[in-house]
Parts: structure tokens; C-alpha cells; sequence
């Protein structure tokens, strides 16, 4: 028993955090918006890939870093709490590792961060970076299949969170290149896709939660901080909490995943629920204790609010998760109203 | 106990219905926080104005009715109900208008009410500054006396002014005795926007339109026939315009009971029902009826002379707080399908505001648990 | 339109509050307690019957006040806050009409306070004051009857509030006197009895908080009152929100009720669920900012706190009235897991 | 990560487990916080203490088997799951014990550990008084030199002692200096309850069972030898236990894994199942299940030399208030029958004490405020 993150996988998101505190600043993180200069954004997200950010779980033979998915929790909560709009989830947890499975020639590309690739577990939803992604890893079905931009419709579709670049996708059914097949697979990679958000949730959990702090100790009303007062203390107190229950939970998923646990798809699914009622509450309190402020577009929280919002959503969201809990724990076994 | 409406008011709401019904824009204009929008709602504000909707509850001669609370809260439920337009005046109407009847000359209430009834003046207000929000007794813009020209000259900031970069005059308190602490001192200013020295910079809120801007005043001169109330009297006269804020004109039940019926709309549309959610959906309806309730027992008692104070605060926590729910509730129902741009979705960040503004729900708790509990202030 | 309660009712709900500052001091509500001498608690009842507090609902020909529905809500608030165990909402409210109804000779014994009256709409739910009361309103099917204490099996069962005199009541079907018949006279008494019971929840609501803020204004730590605490305050300030906004709903059930009001079912479920979570979070904040005095029995608190609970579970709780009212708003429609 | 057992830990649990097994009672006994349920519990003690599982983590010579943290923790979810009673020694065993392994003489430690963990010394905490609270510094309680009988002389009032009605001895802290302000000038003294000058006086909790006792002590004389930690040092001495009693030792995961799992059994077993209270019951399962990956974590951290502080105060907060949401969602799930006495009636009154004693949450959420974000303290 030793729960703690091992000294391999600490390496790499401390220097991905280090990366990021040197390369992520307020500009890189809004040229991902409609306007903006993503290739700001595509810049970094190459530097990313050189540390090996996209290949973490792709094997050392395919030039991978070789690590398992007790890696993904440290590395996608520095992804998160950076605000860098990326496919993180989606590259490093889902798709990558399958192209690497399927010999897949594309992921040379992916690996050295020209190639930006996205993935959708869910059919006919919309594509986060669908209109920004060089390749989608969509299903069908109990397929998972890898498109080239050139394959697919992809319309763009408004997101609260500009930069996640949101598309309604559309693909040839038996197009594409078959990655994986059967449900099993399809599983598997959707536990990676809700793992990799869980995480990236309990870093911008984090960052609103520091964000705040730092406001509200240098934010002065009636004479003192407004961090001084015990209804700011509390509310953001209770936000920590939250954020620090999480992230364990977290943790334990990508063991249960690395180690195939059989209890690996609660342990996930109880990562995202813990982690995206976090997130909202740590982004509900931050904008209340920031005040007006928090309620510009000109400070930087809302782009982590909304980023927020719309990963708790993501990979779904908390009650849905919580439904596959009580199939789980065989509480749907009775008809009810 | 009568919980029934008299002939006269079911006939003020039947006439008021079948107006909106034939005047409401078939599609629901563009925000009125953006340029555009606020073209197109100030064209609806002028419709509203000749039919004389405008501003119902007000005097005949400003271009009301003479409509009595009980009708104004009908119409105000008439127009939740029919979808009608945001009020891109209502700053004016709502908050300044009844500082005006209280503490305004004869001459400022002729010459400022019917523009703003007719939408020809547009109001912002300007309260919050960069180290004033909450605490208005923070304010550090200045008014100094230019006796010769009969008047003062305002230097200063101003922010989070909501749609300040489309309206043409403003609101606020500024410090006149600069000696004065914290809440003294302050005179209350009526200010053009086009007068030499004021420069107006919109900016962004959360749901991304241009809905707030910054005023910069840099010796903005205002004759003495627009202080407000007397001078060094603004912190009494500003506090009469919060109370108003944060009470029944801002918030009507129509509002949130129609927000709940669309939550219930959504809930019977989605091929699975509400599911899990389905305790909250119904906790929002009856939380918007709850607030309803509350509303006509304090009508009635205002109706009756009894005047509400400090209990305007329960109003403002309860109906900020049932809004957040409501719209979480519904986004909730959506799923991911509430990441794409929606009415929903924006309606949640725009609920977001509520515990924020017209004094935060912070200190609301402190007003009930001081003015109407009475626990020690410290 | 006029939401204020009328001139009578309030006199009523003003000579019942007098009477009960002068005679209900926390002897007589301790009185109600195993062990404790419920003559004491008979004697106030005796007291509040002479005012006519039995016979609200009664017609003036029966003896009774001759009042509407609309005098629950102040009286049985009273009646709440007062924390005098007895079975206000099943006499005042649910049984007592019905005896007049069916010319019950009982009827007089009951309006002078000398027979103790229950009620119990729920078949083979244990009944409140069911160790301690003379008479039994039970339903069995779709029929309310009437039964003398001589006529039932009363088996005590404990509560967390010892006062409420729990009793596993059975009794012979087709005995007793029937009092009504068919599913609207169910319905009605039904309503009544939820209605008296959101008032009694009301009045113990405000009671805590009263009782809270008297003691946080006293009690000192750290140097200052307690009540000074931003925490505490902001407490007792959602408290009293929640206490607040319940008392309009149940005063505008009880107006629907004696209005025939299509929507006096919702109004009525509506009232019960406010009132409920109302007092609810008052007893849970009464007793975390009392401290540790709050958790003992011989100060006051508990008594009320302890009513809140069972009463809020009692005559439906907030979900089964929540669900009453999907079904109403047609939420139930369809289908779900 | 790892987040599998050694070999010798499952032998461990195995071992704990056949014990627990083969010895709990079949029967709940009654409650310890009642006068016959005492006597039970120390009976049960005893057996504990015979068996060597008293005290797993203290050294062999004080009767405990030298266990590890982890197998600590092993043995209190086995103890848990086991159903086995509550530990009426508690107080001693985890407040008392560690300050006295830190801070006690040597003689001390063989003096009083040993009858400790057998049960035959039965320690009562004195920390609260009618006007020290969670706010100890308040402490009135005195203690005065006897120079000539080498010791102090202890007059005062001691409430809020858990079971302190059945205990044999008493811990707490005196004020030696009387001119010193607040937290200084405090002594830390271990008194025995059948010392002339006490009294001791049961009282009723919420739940109606004699848990708590009134302690007052006239002119009673403690030898030198029953201070712990230094005169004049009680505050910091004091602060240790106080970290601890919040902390780890107070609520090990397995007891809300046993709470949840048994509310599940409640939700399974109801004919409509747990109906619109499923997403409390799943949540209150992975509340529980959360809480012990966070302990994992600290203990981990603990093992490895990395000293908790003051995250002990996120722990108290967490399971003081998933024990109450527990609990709300099992008596929401009996629906009236929860009125009914019964041990979900019973814990729930129970739970509501968590977030008061062992420092209000209130006080907790400050800490996590203050120490953990850096807050201005004010």
C-alpha cells in the first residue's frame, strides 16, 4: 500500500507544470478562442509534445514514454490548471494510445504535436476541437475509427468555452481506419476519456481556487481584505475541500485503471463525479468571492469557469456517472416512479 | 385572505395580454447588451411607450397609467409570460425613477421622467468604482464646487456600469466634502455622457457580450440643477434607489414563474423525462411560486402602508439563489448538450450576477441577520 | 387580491399565542415526555378548548368557532411554536370537522378538551398520541372511522420525540362509527391534516430561530458574542429565509382550501414541503450554533428540533409531496431508470 | 501508487478479522453512554485488551502489538465491519495516549498507559467549561500552588465530559498563571476522579442517553507528579491532542464505510427501492469511499515522514458532514418510520454532534482558511 504518485510520473507533470508556467500565459490561453491566434496555442501545445505529453501512455517501442494510467492523474491536472485549450483528454488518454495499438501511421504526427487529434466517445454529440482537429477518433457503434479533417463534416456549434472549438461532426460510417472493436475496447477507452477529464476538472478546480485567494487577500472593502471576512474564509474553504477530496479519488482511478482492478469503472466514474462537483463549486465560489470582477471577460477566471462547466459535463456528467455507480451497487434492480 | 383578482385588474391583465400578444416581436431580438441589440430593444421601448406600457405604475402625465402595485405586478407577469423583450431602460425606470419622485425638484421630475419614460434618455447607473463595489462608502470620485459657473466639476472612475456604453446619461455618487468619512459627503449627480470630459469604454461580461463599461470623468462639469437630493445627501438619497433595487421592482414573480414553467417544458420534452433530476425541477416550480407568495403578502402590506425595509433583503437572497438553481436544474436536463450556446446557458451565467450585484447576497445575510434578527453588528 | 390574514383568524391565533406565553412553559412541554405528568399537558389543552381551539373548523351550530380553512395556518403556527405536545393538527384540523360532519356524540367531550383525539391517515403507520388519546380517527380503505380507546389495540412504539406518545394502533375493521366515505372525503381530511401540520412546522421553525438568536446574542466566545460570527449569522439568516418563505405557502394552502380552489392539492403539498425543509434547517442550525449546550436535553432546543423532524416526515414527507406534485405538473409521464 | 496490501497486512486483517469473528457479541449490547451499557462495554474491553487488540499500534510492553498505521487502519475497518461495539475507552485511548507518549515521564507513561489499555483507568476529557467552549483559552478553571504538599490545588468547573458519569479519571487543562492572558499560563493535569473535593454529575444528550457529565472540582490536591507536559505549558500540550482528536484517530474510514454500506442494504431492501433519494444514497457510498482514499493518502504521507498538520481539519470537516448526509438520506428512506426509535434515529442524532465538538466546523473551516489558502486572519 503507498498512495502516492510515483517518482516517474511526478517527473513528467512537474516538468509539463514547469513548462506551462513558462510558456501558458493569459495570451496562449485566449488565442484558443474564435479570433484568436490558436497557432499561439499549437506552439505550446508542440513544446508539450517534445517533453512527451502526447505519448505518456503510447509504448517506448512506438516512441511513447511507456507509462500507465497512474501517469494521466498528475499530468492532466497541470493540463487543467494551466487553462491551455487542448484535446488533453482526448489525445493523451484516448486517442494516442489507440493509434499506437493499431500501428496507426498518423501517430508519428500526433506525437510530435503536428498533428492535433481529438476524440468522441458519444455519437453525434458535438466534437470538442472538431473545428480545429487534423484527426478524429470517433465510434460507431462498437467501433472506433480514425478520420482524417479531410473525412469528415465537422460544423461548428457554439460553446460557452470559445476554445473548445466545438463541432457537430459527421463521418462515413465504414470509413476511416479501424482502431478498435467491441465493447471492451470501446470501454476501455471511454474510461480513459473520463479519467483524463476528471483530472484536468481537479486542476481548474485548483487554479480557481488560488485565483481567489490571491484576489480576495488583496482586494480590500469596508476598510479590510475581503478575505478577511469569515463568509469568504468558509466559502472557500468548503471549495478546497472539495478540490482535495477529489483529487485522490482521482488518483485511485488511474491505479484501478493501470492495475485492472475490477473496480476500475466505479472508481472512475466516482473520480468524475467527485471531481465535476468540485470544479462547479470551486467556480461558483470564485465568482462570488471575486464579485463583479469575476464576472468579466477581461479577468481571467471565467476562462477557467467555463472550461469547468463544460469538462463536468463532458464524458458524463455527475448524475450520469452516478447512475452507473447504482447499476454497480445493484440499486436499480427495483421499478420506481 | 383573497387570493382572487378583481374584475378591474382581470380586465387591466386581459388588455394587457392581448397587447403583448399582438405587439411582442415574433423572434426574440438580439441581446440588448450588445450594440445591435440595443438598437433593436430601444425601437420596443418606444412601442411600449406610445401604447403607454411603458411605465404603467407611473403618473398619466409621465406617460403611465396611474396602474396601482397589484396591476403593475399583472403586467410584469403578462410580460414575463409573453416572452416580451429585456427592458434595456430599466436601470432608469427601476432605480432612478423613484429616487426621482422622492427627492427630485418639480423641474427635474418634468424635465428627466417622460425622456426616460420615452426612451429618449437612457440611464446607467454608476455606483461601483474600482475600489468601491459593495462598500459604497469607499467612493473616491470627486465633485468640486465651481461656484462661479454655478455648479461642480466631477473627476473620477466609475465601473461595472451596465450597458453604460449605450446610454446617454448617468447616475452616482460622488464625494463633494473630501474631509467627510466614508458614508458622508457624498452628493448624488445626474450626469450627460456627451459632456466635455467623459470618456466611455465598454468591456465584456462573463456571457460575452459588451454588457458593462467604464466611465472616466475628468472635470466634467454639472450645473447644481442636477444634484440629486441635496448636496452631501447622496448616501441617504443613493440608499432610498438600492432599497428599491434590491426589493420588488427589480425582481417580479412573472419572471421566475415563467423561467419554471420553460424548466417544466424541458423536463416533459426530454425522451427520458427529468430522471434524477426530477426533485429539483419540481423544487424550482415550487420555489418560484414560493417567491410569488411572498411577493403578494408584502405587496399587500405595502398596499396597506406597511413598509417593507429590511425584508426587500430576503427577497433579493431568495430569488438570486432560486435562479441559479433553476437554470443548474436545467442545464443539468441538457447534459452535454448545455455546452452549446443556448438560452440556457446564457441564462445561467446571467444568473450568476444575481448574488453579486445590488449588493452582494454577502451582505444581504448580514442586513437580515442584523436589521430583521437582530445579532450584534461586532 | 389581498394576501393578509383575516381579522378573526388572527384574533384567534393572538388568544392562543397568549394563552400559551402564560400557561405552556417548559414544564408542560417537558410534561408530554414517558414518565413526565401529562395532566399538565391536559390541562393547557383544556385551556386553549375553552377559547374554542378544538372547534376552529366546526360550524357555530355544532359548538364549534365556525371558521374556514384560512385560520390554520396563524393558529396551528402558534400551536407549533408553543412546542405543546398535543395532537393539534389531527383534532383541530382533521378530526374534529369530521365528527361534527357526522354528528358524532363525541363531538362535545372532544370541543371542551376533555376527550384526547387522534387521527391517522396513513393504515398501520404508528399514530401520534396514540398511548395518550381517548379517541381514534382511522382510515381503512377508503373510510374514516371513528374509534373509542376501549375498541383499539395501542401498542407503544418509541420515538426520537418521546412526547409524540407513538402507538401501533389496531383496530377492528368494520367497527367504530364511520365518520366518511370515498376518495374526495379522504382526500379533504387528508389535506387538512397536511396543512395543520405545515403550520405546526412554520411556528416550530421560528422558534428555533427566536431561540437561536437569543442565545448567540448572550453567550460569549473568543471575546465576543457568538451572534457576531459572520458564520453564525449568515446561518441563521438562510434559516430564517427558509422559515420566512414557508409561511406564505402555507397560509395560501389553507386559503385554497376554503376557497375549493382547483389548486388547493398542489398549494397544500407545496406548504408541506417548504415547511418541512424549513424547519429542518433550522433545527440543524439552531443546534450547530448553540454549540454543544444545543446537543443536551435539558436545555429547550431539543424538544422543538425533535418535533421538526417527526413532524416533517409525518402526513408525507418533502419527496412524497414533491412527487405528488410531478405527478400534477405531469412530470411522471414517462418512463426512467 | 499502489493501492494492494502486503502479505503480512492481509495476515494481519485475517487474523483480525477470525478474531473479531469469533468474539464480537451476537447481540448490539446497550448503549456504553448509558450506566448498564458501560459495564458491558468494559467487559468488552477487557476481552479486547486480553485478546491484544486494545491498542494494535502501541508497543508490546503497554499491551498493543507494535502495529503499523496501515494496520491500524486494517483493524478499525474490521472492527467496523465487524459490528462490534463502540470503544467506551476512546477518550483515553486516542486523546490521552499520544500526548502522553509525547509528553510523559517515564513514569508516567508505565504508571498510566498500561491500566489504560486495560481498561481498569477510565479517562474522561475536561477541556469545555460554561464559558470555554470551543474557545478553550477562555479556561476560568484554576489550579493553585501547594508548595508544602508538592502539587496544586484545582477548583473549577468542567462540562461536556463524554461519559464522564461512569470514568475513573479526568484530563484537562488549569489555569496556573491567573495573570496570564488567554492561551498562556495553562497546565495540563490528570486527576482522579474519586479525589476528595469532586463531584461529578451526569446529564442527558439529545439521543436521551446520561453521555455527558458535569465535573466540579473544589480545592482539589493533584501531586506534581500528575502534571503533564510542564507547568504553564497546557495550551501546546493540549494543542497535540486536540490535532489528533480531529484528526486520523478520531473517525477511521472503515466506520462510514460499514455506515454506507449498510445504508445500501437499507436502499436494496425497501419494496420501491431507494426511489427519488438514489443520487443521495450513491453519493453518500462514494462520499465514504472518497474519505478513505484521502486517509490513504495522509496515512501515506504520515508513513513516509510528511506530518499532516493542519489538514487534520479537512478530514473533520468531510466525515462530520457525510455522517449527517448519511444519515438525513437513510431517515428519508424510512419516511415515517424513521420516528420510530431505531439505531438510524439514533446515529443521526449522534452524527449532529460532529461538527460541533472536537473545534466547531466553523473553527475548522477557519483553519483551512487561515493555514492551508493563507488567509488574512483579520
Amino acid at each position: 500500500m503507498r498512495f502516492s504518485t510515483a517518482e516517474n510520473d511526478a517527473a513528467l507533470a512537474g516538468a509539463v507544470a514547469d513548462l506551462l508556467a513558462k510558456e501558458a500565459g493569459p495570451e496562449e490561453i485566449r488565442a484558443g478562442w474564435p479570433g484568436g491566434r490558436s497557432e499561439r496555442v499549437d506552439a505550446v501545445w508542440r513544446k508539450l509534445a517534445g517533453v512527451g505529453v502526447a505519448g505518456t501512455l503510447v509504448p517506448e517501442a512506438d516512441d511513447g514514454l511507456g507509462l500507465d494510467e497512474n501517469a494521466l492523474p498528475p499530468l492532466l491536472t497541470e493540463l487543467g490548471r494551466s487553462g491551455l485549450p487542448v484535446p488533453a483528454a482526448e489525445t493523451v488518454a484516448v486517442g494516442a494510445p489507440l493509434l499506437a495499438a493499431a500501428g496507426a501511421p498518423q501517430l508519428a504526427g500526433v506525437l510530435a504535436g503536428d498533428l492535433l487529434l481529438t476524440a468522441s466517445a458519444d455519437p453525434g454529440a458535438p466534437v470538442p476541437f472538431g473545428t480545429r482537429a487534423d484527426l478524429f477518433v470517433l465510434r460507431t457503434g462498437e467501433q472506433l475509427r480514425l478520420y482524417g479533417r479531410d473525412e469528415v463534416d465537422a460544423e461548428p456549434v457554439g460553446s460557452a468555452d470559445g476554445s473548445r472549438a466545438l463541432a457537430r461532426v459527421t463521418a462515413p460510417p465504414g470509413g476511416g481506419l479501424l482502431l478498435a472493436e467491441g465493447p471492451d475496447a470501446v470501454a476501455a477507452a471511454w474510461r480513459h476519456g473520463v479519467l483524463g477529464t476528471a483530472a484536468l476538472l481537479v486542476g481548474l478546480g485548483e487554479r480557481m481556487v488560488e485565483l481567489t485567494v490571491a484576489y480576495v487577500a488583496e482586494r480590500h472593502q469596508f476598510g479590510v481584505p475581503v478575505g478577511s471576512f469569515q463568509a469568504v474564509k468558509h466559502a472557500l474553504a468548503d471549495a478546497e475541500l472539495a478540490v482535495r477530496f477529489a483529487r485522490p479519488a482521482v488518483m485511485a482511478a488511474g491505479w484501478a485503471q493501470a492495475a485492472g482492478d475490477p473496480g476500475a469503472a466505479v472508481r472512475t466514474s466516482m473520480a468524475k463525479v467527485l471531481a465535476s462537483d468540485a470544479a462547479r463549486l470551486a467556480a461558483r465560489t470564485a465568482i462570488q468571492c471575486h464579485g463583479a470582477i469575476g464576472y468579466t471577460t477581461e479577468y481571467d477566471l471565467h476562462l477557467y469557469a467555463k472550461r469547468a462547466w463544460a469538462l463536468a459535463a463532458a464524458w458524463g456528467g455527475p448524475s450520469d456517472h452516478r447512475e452507473l455507480i447504482a447499476r454497480e451497487l445493484d440499486l436499480t434492480r427495483v421499478g420506481r416512479a | 385572505m383573497d387570493l382572487t383578482w378583481s374584475p378591474e385588474d382581470e380586465a387591466f391583465r386581459a388588455e394587457a395580454r392581448a397587447w403583448l400578444e399582438a405587439n411582442v416581436p415574433r423572434r426574440p431580438l438580439p441581446s440588448g447588451d450588445t450594440r445591435e441589440g440595443f438598437a433593436a430593444h430601444l425601437e420596443w421601448e418606444r412601442t411600449l411607450f406610445d401604447a403607454r406600457w411603458a411605465v404603467v405604475s407611473w403618473p398619466e402625465e409621465y406617460g403611465g397609467r396611474d396602474a396601482s402595485i397589484w396591476q403593475w405586478l399583472i403586467f410584469e407577469e403578462e410580460y414575463y409570460r409573453a416572452g416580451a423583450p429585456q427592458r434595456v431602460t430599466q436601470n432608469g425606470i427601476f432605480l432612478l425613477a423613484p429616487t426621482v419622485f422622492e427627492f427630485g425638484t418639480p423641474e427635474q421630475q418634468r424635465r428627466i421622467l417622460p425622456r426616460m419614460a420615452a426612451a429618449r434618455d437612457l440611464w446607467a447607473q454608476g455606483w461601483s468604482e474600482p475600489g468601491a463595489g459593495s462598500d459604497l462608502a469607499g467612493i473616491r470620485s470627486r465633485a468640486v464646487r465651481d461656484e462661479a459657473a454655478g455648479g461642480w466639476r466631477l473627476t473620477g472612475q466609475k465601473t461595472w456600469t451596465t450597458r453604460g456604453a449605450f446610454c446617454t446619461h448617468l447616475f452616482g455618487l460622488f464625494r463633494t466634502d473630501p474631509e467627510a468619512q466614508r458614508h458622508r459627503g457624498l452628493t448624488y449627480f445626474l450626469v450627460p455622457l456627451d459632456a466635455p470630459g467623459v470618456t466611455v469604454r465598454g468591456f465584456e461580461r462573463l456571457d460575452g457580450d459588451e454588457g458593462f463599461a467604464e466611465v472616466f470623468l475628468d472635470d466634467v462639469f454639472v450645473p447644481d440643477t442636477d444634484v440629486l437630493g441635496g448636496v452631501d445627501r447622496g448616501w441617504s438619497v443613493a440608499m432610498a434607489t438600492t432599497g428599491s433595487e434590491r426589493g420588488l421592482t427589480l425582481r417580479s414573480p412573472g419572471r421566475f414563474l415563467t423561467a419554471a414553467e420553460r424548466l417544466l417544458d424541458l423536463a416533459r420534452s426530454l425522451p427520458d423525462g427529468p430522471g434524477a433530476h426530477r426533485d429539483r425541477v419540481v423544487q424550482s416550480w415550487i420555489d418560484a411560486q414560493a417567491y410569488q407568495l411572498f411577493t403578494l403578502e408584502q405587496v399587500t402590506a405595502l398596499a396597506e402602508g406597511r413598509p417593507a425595509g429590511a425584508e426587500s433583503s430576503l427577497n433579493k437572497l431568495f430569488w438570486s439563489e432560486l435562479d441559479i438553481r433553476l437554470h443548474e436544474t436545467a442545464l443539468d436536463l441538457l447534459g452535454p448538450a448545455a455546452e452549446t450556446d443556448g438560452p440556457w446557458s446564457k441564462g445561467f451565467l446571467f444568473s450568476l450576477a444575481g448574488p453579486i450585484y445590488a449588493g452582494t447576497n454577502e451582505i444581504q445575510r448580514n442586513i437580515v441577520a442584523e436589521r430583521l434578527l437582530g445579532l450584534p453588528r461586532r
